[in-house]
Parts: C-alpha cells; structure tokens; sequence
C-alpha cells in the first residue's frame, strides 16, 4: 500500500503521475488504463491545488494506491476547504464554440475514467478522495 | 515541456513536447497568444510528441480555437494526436471542436 | 515507375516512385500535363523515392516549370531529392531553375 | 569482359542499367561515380535509340565493361546512322527559364560524367562510344 506526499503545487503533478502510473502498471493495467487513472488523478489534484487549497503551496496532498483484486484504488487527502460535488453541474459540451465557458471538464473527466469517485470530509483528518478503477474496464 | 514554432506562407505550426498540465499549459497558452498576437490565426498544433494532456491543456486549445475561428480569419487543427489522448478528448466531449490529421503535410496543406 | 497525386488547398504533390528515364519520363509528363491542365500551377514534385533521373526526366520538370510559373500564377519545387541525383542535377547546369525543400511540409506549406 | 546485348527501345534502359551498376561495383566505385556510370550510359543508350537509330526497335545496342587497373570502360556499339559529336553546341543553361530548348542535355552531361568520351564509325561494324571513367575521380 504505497503512500507518498507531495507539496500541493502543480509542479508535484508530474511527479504524482510517476507515482500512480507506477502503481497502475504493477496493477497490470493496460496502457490506455494506465493513461486513464493517471489522467483522472492529475485532475483530481489540480482541483484540490485550485479549489480545496485556492493556490498553491497551502499544504500537502497524500496519495496512496491501493491494489486489490481486480481493482485500483487511488486516495487522495488534503487539508483544504470541504467539497460538495453535487453542487457542481455538469459542463455543456454540446455549445457552440463561443459558449464554452473554460470550467466543469475535471469532474467530469474523473467520473468517465474511474469507476468510482468518491469525496468525503473528516473533521480532523480533512477531505478525502477516493476513485477505483477497475482492471476489466 | 518544449514548444517550437514553425512559420510557413498560411499558417503556423506550434509543436508541443512533453506534458501538458496545470503546470505547463499557461505556457503553451503564452506561445498561442504570441501567434495569434502576431495575426496569425491559422494554426497547426503539433501533438506528435505530447504525451499527456489534462483538461487545463484542452481549454487553452479552445480559448485559442475562438480567437483563431473569430471572423472567419482562421483555424487551429490537431495533427499526431496520440490514441489514448484522443480517447480523452472524445470522453470530455471536446472532440467536435477540433479538425484532427493524421498527416502533418496534410495539416499545413488544409490552409 | 509509379506515380501519385495528393490535392491540397494551395498545392499538389506529385510523388514519383522509381525510375524516370526515357521510357517512364513520358508517363511523368502525362501527370504533371493533368495537374496542369486542371489549373493547377502550384506543384511540389516528391523525389523521396526517385532513385534515377535521366536528363529526360528533368526536361519534363523543365517544361512544367515553364507552365507553371508563366502569369506568374504558380511554381513547381522539388522535395526529398537523393544526394547523387541532385549533382546531377547541378552538374547539368539545372539546379538554378528549381526551389529545392528537405521538408515536404516546408514545401507545401510554401504555397 | 562481360558483353550484353539489348533490343534498342527505351524498355532496355533499365536491363542496361543493371548491367553497367553491377560492372561498376565490381569495378570498386563508390556509389556517387556508380550513379556517374549508370547516368552517362543511360543518357548515351537513349541517344542512340533515338537519333542514331531514329525511333525504338530498329536494332540492337551491344555493351561491353571492361574493368583495368583503376578504370571502368564502357563500349556501346549500334548499326544507326554515324554521329559527328563536334557538330553539336554546348547547352546554355545560363539562360532564362522561357528560353530553354529541351535538348543537348544528354551529351553534356555524358562528358561531364566520365573522363573521357568518344565516338567512332566504322564502316561495316557501326557506331562505337567508348567512354571510360577512373576510380579516383
Ligand atoms: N477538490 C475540490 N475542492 C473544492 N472545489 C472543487 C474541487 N474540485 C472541483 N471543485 C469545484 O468544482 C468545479 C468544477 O471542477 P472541474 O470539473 O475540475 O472544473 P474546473 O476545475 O476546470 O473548474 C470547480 O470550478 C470548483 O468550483
Ligand atoms: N548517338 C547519336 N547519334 C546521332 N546523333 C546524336 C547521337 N547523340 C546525340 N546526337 C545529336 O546530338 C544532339 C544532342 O544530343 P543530347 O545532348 O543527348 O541532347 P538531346 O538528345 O536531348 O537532344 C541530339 O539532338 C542529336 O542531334
């Protein structure tokens, strides 16, 4: 069950992909898996760099993989503001070009390439992400 | 990250390496905007060597794709889009946004 | 000898596979009248994969250059010409009548 | 002294060619005067199908290679009508696109090739175009 923390700043996302895609290929996923986990984690946590944290360099992300099964499960915690997910709507990529509005792709993303996503909050313990991924899909 | 730029008589092509993400995007955005500051709105993305792109990446495409389409100046086209990277394109939806080669010839040769 | 024809926007790209001599070169000829003949003077001659071009051969460049460029309405260049054959080319005194690209994206993105 | 002959019509030009490259490389040559060799005789063959002989299958072109010391000889022999190489003015390539006429290309280009070019007729056994090239060059 590796777990590693990185500074919350994008500079960490090349480095946070190193971890998981590591994890993920261990986990014997494909490559277009392989690319999936890393893309929906990246967006994971440039969300909480953006939004939990509003910048960087406000705290830490711990990320920690899990491999069970068939499954890939990727937790990811920090210290910044709670999240209600349901709040958010989803984004409209039927527009016309000049509509697009540059926000809602992230979320989206997350739920199309993991099987699961799931945010909590701990008081103490703070927000904690967890998205699976399973190998058949 | 590295981006180059090439100039040709009708477009421009602006070549990408590496990894685009919340960390690298803004610059390729300072790059776009530097072409399109120069009044040149027909684009070239040169993706061949890209090997992630997250959603940061796509909407500096876009905004750059509106400023390109405006008044019928221009275009920015995909070319060497590689396959796991398209599926994500097609899954966040953007896909129909973008005219996407396979051939970089091709590309250049459409302006 | 084999020959294709690829239509851009601004440009066709002739790509001749082989051996141009006295008895493909007509055959060459019968192409680019065709490209021409369609109006369109804006050519770029792929060579990449000419492994022998006789004096013949560059004759027939010659008279295309000449349709081409008349009305100044266009040009004809050449792409991926292999070392020896351009000597030749040279040491027959032609060389100064063709724009020569290394790049076939450069060539039609000169167009 | 491997000596071939070939119908002459514009077809052959290519056994023609096969024949003087593998002479030339047995001979030692570097690719660059291999091409040299190969060029020349292409340029002569044509020539003799079309002013000595007038027009295709109107007779046959013998070729001898002979290879001495440093040199490649290459004879070509026809029954066409005899050719006088000195009646023929040089090219003139300096001039302007327009004013280009396409002949006289062959000829020079065959001088510029090979270091030594030479016609001959011999009543009874024809034309002879002996060209040779050296090693060094
Ligand atoms: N980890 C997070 N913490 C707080 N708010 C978040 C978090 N992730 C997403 N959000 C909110 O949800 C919205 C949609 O997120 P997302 O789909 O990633 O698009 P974007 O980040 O480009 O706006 C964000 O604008 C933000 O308001
Ligand atoms: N083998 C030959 N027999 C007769 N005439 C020849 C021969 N070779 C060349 N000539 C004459 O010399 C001229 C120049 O020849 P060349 O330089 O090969 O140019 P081209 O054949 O393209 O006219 C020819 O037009 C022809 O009149």
């Amino acid at each position: 069950m590796p777990t590693a923390k990185f500074p919350a700043r994008f500079e960490s996302l090349e480095k946070i992909s190193q971890f998981v895609v590591k994890a993920a290929r261990e986990a014997g996923f494909d490559e277009a898996a392989v690319y999936a986990v890393d893309l929906a984690v990246d967006e994971a946590c440039s969300n909480i760099i953006e939004h939990a944290y509003g910048g960087e360099g406000r705290g830490d992300i711990k990320c920690t993989c899990q491999i069970a099964n068939n499954n890939l499960k990727i937790i990811l915690r920090d210290q910044g503001r709670p999240f209600n997910p349901s709040s958010v709507a989803e984004p409209n990529f039927g527009a016309p070009l000049e509509e697009l509005k540059p926000r809602g792709a992230g979320l989206f993303l997350m739920r199309k390439l993991m099987d699961e996503v799931d945010f909590e909050f701990e008081a103490g313990s703070g927000n904690v992400l967890t998205m699976v991924k399973h190998r058949s899909k | 990250m590295e981006i180059s730029t090439s100039s040709y008589k009708r477009c421009d092509v602006v070549k990408a390496n590496g990894r685009v993400d919340s960390y690298t995007a803004p610059e390729l955005e300072e790059v776009l905007n530097s072409v399109t500051g120069n009044g040149t709105y027909k684009i070239v993305f040169d993706m061949s060597n890209v090997d992630f792109m997250s959603s940061k990446g796509w909407w500096v495409l876009i905004e750059t794709q509106k400023k390109c389409k405006r008044y019928n100046r221009g275009e920015l086209v995909l070319y060497g889009i590689q396959d796991r990277i398209r599926e994500s394109l097609d899954l966040v939806g953007m896909g129909s946004y973008f005219k996407i080669f396979d051939d970089l010839t091709a590309a250049v040769g459409s302006f």
